[in-house]
């Protein structure tokens, strides 16, 4: 593993790239990694163009700058690639991860992105359990998926640890449900 | 009276006061209230925002939507600004300076109103300025994330008076703004809802044809943190008004006048279900609450038509 | 020539105020600037002028509504002390950001807690770092004199910044001393009216005043508010050459006061300055080489020409009238300050004197002098004169 | 992503010209995009009040358009909403008394205007 393990996501306010930055940042933690997690704070409205980083390292992170060469960019929202250009700083042997039904070449050209690019229809999978869209969970799974850098347990037990108190047992589950897919679905 | 149709020329396209491109979240009814109430200036209107979602969004630098003077300073004091604005203007006629005439109007969220912003808005109504103060009241600080303000109502869950264990939310009933504003003897007050266009429309004309200072109070429901589908905005604003959670009346040279009165008053359930902020009330061990706040709406209510009905000045 | 009157320090503000006829006045009253909002209101009331007056429910109103008078396009002025500027520092603080050239009146007033209604800095001292331009004033005729000045400075398009200026309150503020009022007529040419070129009034150019900036350009309108501040010298030294024709007075940024062969200097601010020197001459004739340095343009600090004028001078007392708990206090920082760059550095102590009205005493700043040509100096801790214990 | 001004170049004071938002496409927030039924329409104006984004396009027209029912309707006539500042809340849709509008997933509009 690389000294530092560096996730960009990038979703609209209301889609939860802050809050899918955390899980995936707790679970490492929980894993014994240090972490760091945050998002860019601006003047968040729902719909609005947000952005959320997670490290992952052997070591303390001291610095706490924002991620500009990350190894993995999630985007959690197909029509945020108009206006941001999702890539940037990412290397062609990075992972690019869209919120998508099809990888089409359409998607590559927009993120101007020449390495892996990988599909996971997050919002139908939200949609079809939760009838919400927060496609966070099912791309957190797809990340599992290509990447290991944490455990589908350790992402399941923060979900719950999270979740619980505030939405109940039944709605765990289903998130819980939906990160299997996000992990079983991936696409190339 | 315009048409909706004129209305909706004045709203739209190149002499809309307000444009496209701010950053309200989707499906917030600001937009729609602050581009009505402008409309009905037939004078160009020169605008002050406390700080809160409509400054915010309206105006990140280096994109503004206002069409129209606007100035930002700070959050309590939208009034207490509108004050010295209108002092300028008036010198400034009076010296010859300048000749165009204006209407002045401050907007401020239910926060910079009722509760940080209240000296500021008393000061400006005991002196008399002439100017309009709209409250756009969405029920507490929506624009950092759902805290309590002296406008939340009874029961609901906010983050700073959350719902728990032994809290069913905020135990207090929202503060009377429409009252205390009339109690300053201005002429002309009035409550309005993002809803009702019309009756928005003709609000804000008589607001700003006042003779001195006039508040308008606007219930705007807030999708994001009220919690409910960004299609339904407009729906909890007509639940708000037929529960009479909300009812639509104003105060001209002291005289109440209720403008809708809903012929079979919904129940209060109607308008709480769906909105996260009240999700807890209907868990077991607190339906007291809902008793107690469809008492105090009837109370309410009962009390405004006395009001009405009696004739007698504010 | 003037005419000269026996008025106090407020009413010389006052009178400045009258001559230049602001569009708007918006003010609340707290002690010791009360006199100056009354005096100016009287003016208002008999016709004198016909300034539009607001007056607020507070100062942080005060200062909010001086902000929409000025961004409306008026030249609008303030005036307050102390607890009142306490209140109104948010809005101080957000003033020079929108380059509004205000012109507030602030009558010196030591800070709660304890309450104390007395003269001392601590007021002025907590908002030195927000942007606005610093003058002080000795006495009442360089109050009158510097209200007009700041007029001209602040509203200057290479400045566009706000002016406080300072007077100590009752010393100054409530003492009857002669003060020479110049002819309205060429004082009035020479403040001029406001320009509208910024009016929001101008309704045919719309415009957005005070939106929101991120951190994409936060920190270069900041940096822009610092080179308008950098402006500021040059400005002033124009400025208070033109005023000179009227006056027949100089305006430098600090005065000096028998310096010139001095073994040990003062350096104070505002009142306390005019006891220094009588002190000055007390000792000079007891053939003692001490001088003073009084600041007057104390924001923007001129780092320059303090130390080419103290280059010479051994031994420097600073004197302050506020405290910087825990840190140096403030006017004894910028000295040090200016005369680090020096190859030979004074040596230099700091007193702290008259704290809520405490009196400072000719013979108490005579007693300092002595202490600092003795050399019995200690750097790392600050004295204080007229204290007990 | 415009350059970026120096310092040197910034406006005196924090002030901006008018309107300047319009520079800023909202579209992109979209989720959910409103297909407009012309041949439902009445007109009424009721979508164009209560859109919070003044993203319905209005105009004038003395010929007229055919709206619900092959009706001709003349006057203040509503166009096609502008997808450039629309944030998909649905609101019009929801309001519409005609139930002239309809929302439908971003990325399948999208597939489906292409395949037109």
């Amino acid at each position: 593993m690389k000294e530092v393990y560096e996730v960009r996501m990038h979703g609209r306010a209301g889609q939860g790239a802050k809050s899918g930055s955390q899980l995936l940042a707790e679970a490492a933690f929980k894993e014994g990694k240090y972490i760091q997690s945050f998002p860019e704070y601006g003047s968040e409205r729902r719909g609005a163009p947000t952005v959320s980083y997670t490290k992952i390292a052997e070591k303390v992170l001291k610095s706490h700058e924002p991620i500009v060469t990350p190894d993995v960019v999630m985007v959690l929202d197909f029509g945020i690639m108009r206006s941001i250009l999702v890539a940037a700083g990412l290397p062609d042997t990075g992972i690019l991860i869209v919120n998508t039904k099809v990888c089409s070449t359409e998607i590559k050209k927009l993120a101007q992105f020449n390495g892996t690019l990988y599909g996971v229809d997050a919002t139908g999978i939200s949609l079809e359990l939760l009838g919400m869209d927060t496609p966070n969970v099912p791309m957190l799974g797809a990340l599992v998926k290509l990447t290991g850098i944490v455990k589908m347990e350790s992402l399941e037990y923060v979900l719950r640890e999270h979740f619980l108190p505030k939405i109940g047992e039944e709605k765990v589950q289903k998130n819980i449900s939906m990160l299997r897919r996000g992990y079983e679905e991936v696409f190339k | 009276m315009p048409t909706l149709q004129e209305i909706a020329l004045k709203t739209t396209g190149a002499d809309a006061r307000i444009v496209s491109g701010h950053r309200m979240c989707s499906g917030c009814g600001i937009g729609s209230i602050v581009k009505t109430v402008l409309a009905a200036s037939d004078k160009p209107v020169v605008v002050v925002s406390a700080t809160g979602c409509l400054e915010v969004v309206t105006t990140i630098y280096p994109f503004t939507a206002w069409n129209t003077p606007w100035m930002h300073l700070t959050f309590e004091n939208a009034a207490s600004v509108a004050s010295g604005i209108e002092a300028a203007y008036k010198v400034l006629k009076r010296r010859g300076k300048i000749d165009e005439e204006v209407n002045i109007l401050a907007v401020g969220g239910d926060g910079g109103t009722y509760d940080i912003g209240f000296q500021a808005l008393s000061g400006a109504l005991e002196r008399r300025h002439k100017f309009m103060y709209l409250v756009y009241d969405n029920e507490g600080y929506m624009n950092t994330g759902n805290q309590r303000s002296g406008a939340t109502p009874f029961g609901a869950n906010t983050t700073t008076v959350p719902a728990g264990k032994v809290s069913f939310g905020k135990p207090q009933w929202r503060k009377n703004l429409v009252e205390i504003a009339a109690a300053h003897r201005i002429s002309y007050v009035a409550q309005a809802a993002v809803n009702n266009t019309m009756d928005l429309y003709k609000k804000a004309q008589k607001g700003f044809s006042a003779d001195g200072p006039a508040v308008l109070a606007v219930l705007q429901p807030c999708p994001s943190n009220w919690s409910f589908d960004s299609s339904l905005t407009i729906q909890y604003s007509k639940l708000a008004v037929e529960t009479n959670f909300w009812p639509l009346y104003e105060i001209e040279n002291g005289i109440v006048h209720i403008n809708t009165k809903p012929s079979n008053r919904k129940p209060i359930e109607d308008f709480l279900k769906g909105q996260t902020r009240f999700r807890h009330l209907f868990r077991p061990g607190n339906e007291h609450v809902i008793v107690e706040m469809q008492k105090m709406i009837d109370d309410e209510w009962a009390r405004l038509l006395k009001l009405e009905e009696s004739g007698i000045q504010f | 020539m003037g005419v000269r009157k026996a008025i106090t320090g407020a009413q010389a503000a006052a009178e400045a105020m009258r001559q230049i006829n602001p569009d708007v006045v918006v003010a609340y009253p707290i002690t010791p600037q009360t006199p100056i909002v009354e005096e100016f209101a009287k003016y208002v009331a008999d016709g004198i002028v016909d300034t539009e007056m607001v007056p607020v429910e507070s100062e942080h109103s005060a200062m909010s509504a001086t902000v929409g008078a000025e961004t409306a396009g008026a030249r609008a002025m303030s005036a307050t002390s102390s607890q009142g500027l306490a209140l109104m520092w948010e809005v101080v603080a957000a003033t020079p950001g929108l380059r509004l050239p205000i012109v507030m009146s602030l009558v010196n007033r030591a800070l709660s807690a304890p309450i104390n209604i007395h003269c001392d800095h601590s007021d002025v001292m907590g908002v030195t770092t927000v942007g606005w331009i610093q003058i002080f004033s000795e006495n009442a005729q360089e109050v009158y004199e510097n209200t007009l000045l700041a007029i001209r400075v602040a509203e200057d398009n290479r400045v566009q910044l706000p002016v406080m200026v300072n007077q100590d309150g009752f010393i100054t503020s409530h003492a009857v001393e002669p003060v020479e009022i110049f002819d309205d007529a060429l004082v009035q040419k020479f403040v001029g009216v406001r320009s509208l070129d910024r009016a929001l009034l101008d309704v045919e150019h719309a415009k957005s005043v005070g939106p929101l900036v991120l951190p994409d350009y936060y920190f270069e309108f900041k940096r822009a508010q610092e080179e308008a501040m950098s402006k500021v010298f040059e400005v002033y030294h124009e400025v208070g050459t033109e005023l000179s024709a009227i006056t027949g007075k100089q305006y430098p940024f600090f005065e000096t006061y028998r310096i010139d062969d001095a073994k040990a200097v003062v350096v104070v601010l505002n009142s306390a300055a005019g006891t220094a020197k009588a002190a000055v001459d007390a000792m000079r004739a007891q053939g003692k080489k001490v001088g003073l340095l009084k600041p007057i343009l104390f924001r923007p600090f001129p780092y320059a020409e303090v130390r080419e004028a103290l280059k010479d001078i051994p031994v420097i007392g600073v004197l302050d009238r506020s405290m910087d708990f825990g840190a140096c206090a403030p006017v004894y920082s910028e000295f040090r300050n200016a005369l680090w760059e020096l190859e030979r550095r004074p040596a230099m102590q700091s007193y702290i004197y008259g704290l809520g009205g405490r009196d400072i005493m000719t013979t108490e700043i005579e007693a300092v002098f002595e202490e600092l040509l003795s050399g019995k100096l200690d750097p790392e801790h600050q004295r204080y004169i007229g204290l007990r214990g | 992503m415009t350059e970026r001004r120096t310092w040197q170049e910034l406006e005196l004071g924090v002030e901006l010209p008018a309107a300047t938002s319009l520079g800023y496409k909202t579209g992109g927030w979209r989720v959910l995009r409103p297909i407009f039924n012309a041949s439902e329409c009445t007109h009424c104006m009721i979508c164009v009040s209560y859109c919070p984004d003044m993203a319905i396009p209005i105009a004038k027209s003395e010929e007229g358009v055919a709206g619900k029912g092959g009706r001709l309707f003349k006057g203040v006539v509503r166009l096609a909403t502008n997808l450039d500042y629309c944030k998909g809340c649905g609101i019009c849709a929801h309001e519409c008394p005609s139930k002239a509008i309809s929302m439908v997933r971003e990325e399948e509009a999208e597939q489906a205007s292409c395949k037109l």
